[in-house]
């Protein structure tokens, strides 16, 4: 009992904190803070040829970061790769009627189609390689859930999966390093003199394009392997 | 507009809420692609497209593709 | 500066080819790419290390202030130095001790060291947080790599416990970007002149409470010796020695030019610290001696050390950081060595309990003897290097006027020899049991004993590292200096 | 210039190298010479300074006191190492070196820093001289360890008091801190109440250590007193206490070497006495009573170690053996015998003389008749042992050459001393202006050595009876226990269940807000 309140105490001190922080910062006067956003917004289209701003910011002004979370990703994905067990099986058991099997077969083109679409015009459209990727992975995952999973991974074995990861984060690097090796920073692309084009062509924005695909392919690969360790078992 | 807002907030809540204090897992499950879906909505209302769709693929899709499984592969230990 | 950022890619692009290499030439790649990228980096540290005074601001991408930059100061140059010295001996060690998993193995670790390397360059809030997760992660797969019930369990307390740090982080770090507009360092440090003391003070134990689970102090240590205890130990060389201490730099990164001396001073961060490093390191002495494996009692002495760090940090004089910066290279050192022969004793008969030790000080004399020199460090005795930092930590604190905290240093040392004593005594009792085991190649002494001999050398010529160390209070204590350069790069 | 202490250390990294045993031999008689060489050649007034952190140290600086002192480590040192070198191990032999060039880079040494890393280096080495011993010593050396490094740490504690309050590391008299100090030269010293390291360390270790041990561990104290703490009065009552305490325990001991300890005991509260006089005569008398205490209690030991050697055990019966098949040993003991006892013509007469002389205080003065009364009455026992009673113990092996060699070294030293003493004086340049062989100091000298005999005629039967050794009350064993008890309830709370940690982890994180608010 004693600890119940205990516990109960605690979350309504914690609670109390954040509503007397969030009440500070709401009551805060703010003018004027914001120039990194405006900066974005204004000058973001000029500087980096991607009309969508998210890619603009994810790509270009903070690739960095994107580097890092795909990292972050790539790492889930190895963890769960050597945590599965050794043997395995179908999860889902289940046998579905033939209508799922065609369904599925007819659907996988237009999730490619719109996967490529979604990355490769990420600086055009909302959103880019990591939204992209994820509706490329939906293609072994709908494969595992309906045709099991080793028919999933006869198709497209781990490995594949594992080199393809891995080349589209050496790729995401490589392409930093283009601007290495014309004299300029890590990751710089307008700065570099990589040719932005026009704003809203297909081929425009120097190399946020590419850096999209890597991403896309990296994901992608990345997500798959986390789904088909998660299904499996002993 | 404000109205919808307010209504999708307060839904927003709802399901959050739903989600922590329900006693079976399998409803929490299922209630957070909702919640995935009501922030979908929301992020196309602020006009933030590219938001909305990560938060559409990842939440409400994959992610809620994860928790099923993990949860199909967890026993009660209740039952037994 | 070029190869500041080339300390980020490097083991990034390795850790890539690893895996690409593993599925086409399986093991016949493995050797070639893990020593020579790790030789290659060891010479990329050392000349950026080389150029670490005056700091230098490297922009990712050429965008200046807009996006992220890198700085190289003398307190990330030290870190520097402690990747540098542990590394490539970790990478010979692990080439011979790993035998389970051993790309993902190599592959985690290139991995945890770039995010290290990236915590200790940023110069940008988010990205400090990207690196943090990257290394934490790679460093929660590490632990479970032997995949055994008790490595899965340690590893599940590390990951929630880690997680649980990493939000608080995060939800400092939006807070933070709501309030200011920026994430540059230096500018959030100048546009929180005008945040209200309220704000600010929440904001900082959110840093404080996040950084501290990942830390260790009581009581929030209570994972570490847990995932400690199952983990491949060559990664236990590399998590008390980096993932550790990247954790405090961040922790002082944040606190000292963020938020700033002043502000530590007023809020009273600076008292509240002495007096945690004091509580944790007793409790942590206390523990430790229960411990009958080895690698826990390490892992509780990792505690009382990172204690006797805070103290030093948080003490506010120069010569405190200094003591408490000096003390951050040398825990990494001895602490390494001590994992390293135990690491060793494991490899050659599985002995990880301080009874199965009994009698090795007579079949592994060297190694017995290095195992003393590094424990008697780091009790602190001379003429060693943990010797000179804790005098140096004790001689600020008592400046400082933390009269009891400087005591209670000098009890620690006196409880941290009870059981160092214990594992050593153990180590020269003969036994009548005759020992099977295999016999530790060179690759798996030289490293040990290199380590180990920078126990005494850092003892008795302390100034080849203080001279890197003594620029350190610089740029910390008045935070100027660094805005100045960071916004003038 | 360089301190003598370096040669052993050097030494010590020499016997690293694979070379044969007689080249070890060579070796350690040519560093040892050396070492000796080197201080009698040193001259009063010589500094090395050295920049280190951010102190100006001065690791060698040179004056009378310390020259007597350097002298007489030296030369024990010589005689020791040649005593023990057949017998011990390479290992062994590099500890000692490590150990006796440390004792004496302290006494040479000309700040409180110096001071403090060698006197730690002398208890590390010595303690993993006991460790690595034999594995009846395993408890002891951890005891001896943790005592010892406790005492280090209090010196550590008032060096930092010290040079907080003055700015400076010198070495001299101290101002701030002066109980830590204390402390610290009361365990090194073995005073009473911090002695209990001292019997166990000395009666369980091996012989060939104990000497070692005995001729440095609680001098080197002496010597740190005589720098840092002189002129306490206080100090003085204090070692008389010690010292008749000691006579009390010695009296109950059956084994020699403890019997030894607890006399080191009584013969420290000689230079106690002396030191806390605070005068230049009584500061001398000590360090000349440090001379003569290091070289008759070294041969002591050193023939309690040939008995031990020889026989294999240290039991008062066993030294029998000493009368009849060992000559040399049974005339240095004899001659050490009559040195402690303090009569005329032989070494302990003289500095006894002179603390006599430069205390002033009744009390004292009787308490120092009483130890000498004491100490006598306690070595008749040990005489009575080895030369009048009927024993049947047989010698299982001859003592080595080397052993011998080196127990003659220190005893011609004695007699030396003994009959000449105004030599030791002209050696360092200390003049006490005292005629040593005038009427009133011999009738003063031999008077409690007759009367002792006397009364160890009358009530022989109760002096020489084989007394229950005490149980020892041990508090520091007490508050051990606490501690450990305490750590184990602490380590109870950790059953590895995640949701208490969590718990402690939320209640930090409240706790942590609500000290930054308010």
């Amino acid at each position: 009992m004693v600890k119940k309140l205990y516990k109960l105490g605690l979350v309504v001190s914690l609670g109390m904190f954040l509503f007397v922080l969030f009440s500070d910062i709401h009551n805060l006067d703010r003018t004027s803070k914001n120039y990194l956003s405006e900066h974005y917004i204004s000058e973001g289209v000029q500087e980096t040829g991607a009309i969508n701003l998210v890619t603009s910011v994810l790509y270009d002004y903070r690739a960095f970061d994107t580097l890092g979370e795909a990292t972050v990703l790539l790492t889930a994905a190895t963890i769960l790769a050597f945590l599965v067990p050794v043997t395995k099986a179908d999860m889902l058991g289940t046998t579905f009627t033939i209508i799922v099997y065609q369904a599925t077969k007819y659907l996988i083109p237009f999730i490619a189609v719109l996967g490529v679409y979604v990355i490769m015009f990420g600086h055009l459209s909302p959103g880019g390689g990591f939204v992209g990727g994820v509706v490329m992975a939906l293609i072994p995952i709908l494969l595992s859930l309906t045709y099991g999973i080793d028919f999933s991974e006869y198709k497209l074995t781990p490995n594949t999966k594992k080199v393809v990861e891995d080349i589209g984060a050496i790729g995401f690097i490589l392409l930093g390093l283009l601007a290495v090796l014309t004299g300029n920073n890590f990751l710089a692309n307008g700065q570099a003199g990589f040719p932005l084009g026009n704003a809203g062509e297909l081929i425009s924005a120097g190399l946020i394009p590419y850096l999209n695909v890597m991403i896309g392919i990296k994901v992608g690969a990345g997500l798959a392997i986390i789904f088909n360790s998660l299904m499996k078992e002993q | 507009m404000d109205m919808i807002v307010t209504l999708l907030m307060i839904f927003l809540l709802v399901t959050a809420f739903f989600m922590v204090f329900t006693k079976q897992t399998a409803n929490a499950v299922i209630a957070f692609p909702i919640f995935g879906s009501i922030l979908v909505v929301l992020f196309v209302i602020f006009q933030a497209p590219s938001v909305a769709m990560a938060e559409a693929v990842i939440t409400a899709g994959l992610a809620t593709g994860f928790f099923v499984i993990t949860f199909n592969k967890t026993k009660d230990s209740r039952k037994e | 500066m070029q190869a500041a950022i080339w300390l980020i890619i490097l083991p990034l692009l390795t850790a890539f080819f690893i895996g690409i290499s593993k599925v086409f030439y399986s093991y016949k790649l493995l050797f070639p790419l893990v020593t020579g990228s790790a030789i290659l980096y060891l010479y990329l540290l050392i000349s950026v290390i080389d150029h670490s005074y005056p700091p230098k601001v490297y922009s990712v991408g050429d965008w200046g202030l807009l996006g992220i930059n890198i700085m190289v100061d003398p307190f990330s140059g030290l870190l520097l130095l402690m990747i540098a010295l542990l590394f490539l001996p970790v990478i010979v060690f692990s080439l011979k001790y790993i035998t389970f998993h051993t790309h993902n193995y190599f592959i985690l670790t290139y991995i945890m060291t770039a995010g290290i390397a990236g915590m200790v360059l940023t110069a940008d809030l988010f990205n400090l947080y990207v690196f943090l997760e990257v290394s934490s992660l790679s460093s929660c797969a590490l632990v479970a790599l032997k995949k055994t019930n008790k490595a899965i369990e340690g590893t599940f307390k590390y990951l929630v416990m880690s997680t649980l740090g990493s939000f608080f982080i995060l939800l400092a770090t939006i807070l933070t970007y709501d309030l200011t507009g920026t994430l540059n360092m230096a500018e959030i440090s100048v546009a929180f002149q005008d945040i209200p003391f309220q704000i600010k003070s929440i904001l900082m134990a959110f840093f404080i409470f996040g950084y501290a689970i990942k830390i260790g102090l009581i009581p929030l240590h209570a994972w570490l010796p847990d995932s400690y205890e199952e983990s491949p130990i060559p990664y236990n060389v590399l998590s008390s020695g980096l993932v550790m201490k990247s954790a405090v730099y961040a922790l002082i990164r944040v606190l000292y030019i963020l938020f700033g001396f002043d502000f530590l001073d007023e809020t009273g961060m600076l008292q509240i610290g002495v007096v945690w490093g004091v509580v944790t390191f007793l409790i942590a002495h206390l523990l430790a001696f229960q411990q009958s494996n080895v690698i826990r009692l390490l892992a509780y002495s990792s505690i009382a050390q990172i204690a006797y760090i805070t103290i030093g940090l948080f003490v506010g004089t120069e010569r405190g950081l200094i003591g408490g910066n000096f003390h951050i290279l040398n825990h990494a050192i001895m602490k390494g060595t001590l994992f390293f022969v135990i690491a060793i004793f494991h490899y050659s008969l599985t002995a990880v309990d301080i009874k199965d030790l009994k009698g090795l000080g007579f079949r592994f004399p060297l190694l017995s003897f290095t195992f003393v020199v590094a424990s008697l460090a780091i009790v602190g005795l001379p003429p060693f290097n943990g010797f000179i930092s804790k005098w140096l930590i004790v001689e600020a604190a008592l400046d400082a006027g933390f009269i009891y905290a400087a005591f209670s240093i000098l009890v620690g040392t006196f409880l941290s020899l009870t059981y160092y004593l214990k594992v050593i005594v153990t180590l020269y009792t003969k036994t009548d049991k005759t020992i099977e085991m295999k016999e530790p190649g060179l690759a798996l002494k030289l490293p040990t004993i290199f380590l180990g001999s920078l126990c005494i050398v850092f003892g008795i010529a302390p100034s080849l590292p203080l001279s890197l160390i003594d620029k350190i209070p610089t740029f910390l204590l008045d935070h100027e200096e660094y805005i100045s350069i960071l916004l003038g790069g | 210039m360089i301190t003598p202490g370096l040669f052993y250390l050097i030494g010590a990294l020499l016997l690293l190298l694979p070379i044969r045993e007689k080249m070890t031999y060579i070796l350690a008689i040519l560093m040892t010479t050396a070492a000796l060489m080197m201080t009698f050649y040193l001259v009063p007034g010589d500094r090395v300074q050295l920049e280190f952190l951010n102190y100006t140290l001065t690791p060698v600086k040179v004056d009378r006191i310390s020259k007597l002192t350097g002298l007489i480590f030296t030369f024990g040192g010589l005689g020791s190492v040649i005593y023990c070198f057949r017998i011990c191990s390479r290992a062994n032999l590099r500890l000692i070196f490590i150990f006796i060039g440390s004792a004496l880079t302290v006494a040479f040494s000309g700040d409180l820093f110096t001071l403090y890393v060698f006197w730690e280096l002398m208890t590390i080495s010595s303690s993993f001289l006991i460790i690595m011993a034999s594995d009846g010593t395993k408890k002891t050396g951890y005891y001896y360890f943790l005592i010892q490094v406790a005492g280090g740490l209090s010196a550590l504690w008032g060096v930092f008091l010290q040079y907080a309050a003055t700015g400076d590391l010198a070495l001299k008299t101290i101002e701030a801190g002066i109980p830590f100090f204390m402390i610290a030269v009361a365990i090194k010293l073995a005073f009473v109440g911090f002695h209990t390291w001292l019997p166990l360390a000395y009666g369980k270790a091996p012989f060939y250590v104990a000497v070692v041990l005995s001729i440095y561990t609680t001098k080197v104290g002496v010597y740190v007193m005589s720098r840092l703490l002189p002129g306490i009065d206080i100090l003085a009552y204090a070692g008389l206490f010690s010292a008749l305490f000691g006579i009390g325990m010695a009296l109950l001991q059956t084994q020699v070497r403890r019997f030894l300890s607890y006399s080191i005991i009584i013969q420290v509260g000689y230079m106690i006495i002396g030191i806390s006089m605070g005068t230049v005569a009584g500061i001398t008398g000590a360090m000349f009573h440090l001379v003569n205490h290091i070289l008759y209690k070294t041969v002591l030991f050193m023939a309690v170690g040939v008995v031990v050697y020889t026989t294999g055990k240290d039991d008062f019966e066993n030294l029998g053996i000493m009368g009849r098949k060992l000559p040399v040993t049974s005339i240095a003991t004899l001659v050490a015998f009559l040195g402690i006892a303090g009569v005329p013509f032989f070494n302990g007469y003289m500095s006894k003389a002179i603390i006599k002389d430069a205390v002033n205080e009744p009390l004292l003065t009787w308490g120092l008749n009483l130890m000498s009364f004491g100490t006598c009455l306690l070595f008749l026992k040990f005489i009575y042992y080895a030369f009048l009673k009927k024993s049947t113990i047989s010698l299982d092996k001859q003592p080595a050459l080397s052993m011998q060699v080196g127990m003659g070294l220190l005893t011609v030293m004695m007699l030396v001393i003994g009959i000449h003493p105004v030599w030791l004086e002209s050696v360092t340049n200390m003049d006490v202006a005292i005629h040593y062989f005038d009427k009133k100091h011999l009738v003063s000298g031999i008077q409690p050595f007759l009367w002792s005999i006397a009364i160890f005629i009358l009530i022989k039967k109760y002096v020489v009876k084989n007394y229950e050794a005490p149980l020892p009350y041990d508090l520091y064993r007490q508050i051990a226990k606490q501690v450990v008890t305490t750590g184990y309830q602490l380590s109870n709370y950790h059953d590895g269940k995640l949701t208490k940690y969590l718990l402690w982890t939320t209640s930090t994180l409240i706790i942590l807000l609500a000290l930054l608010l308010f």
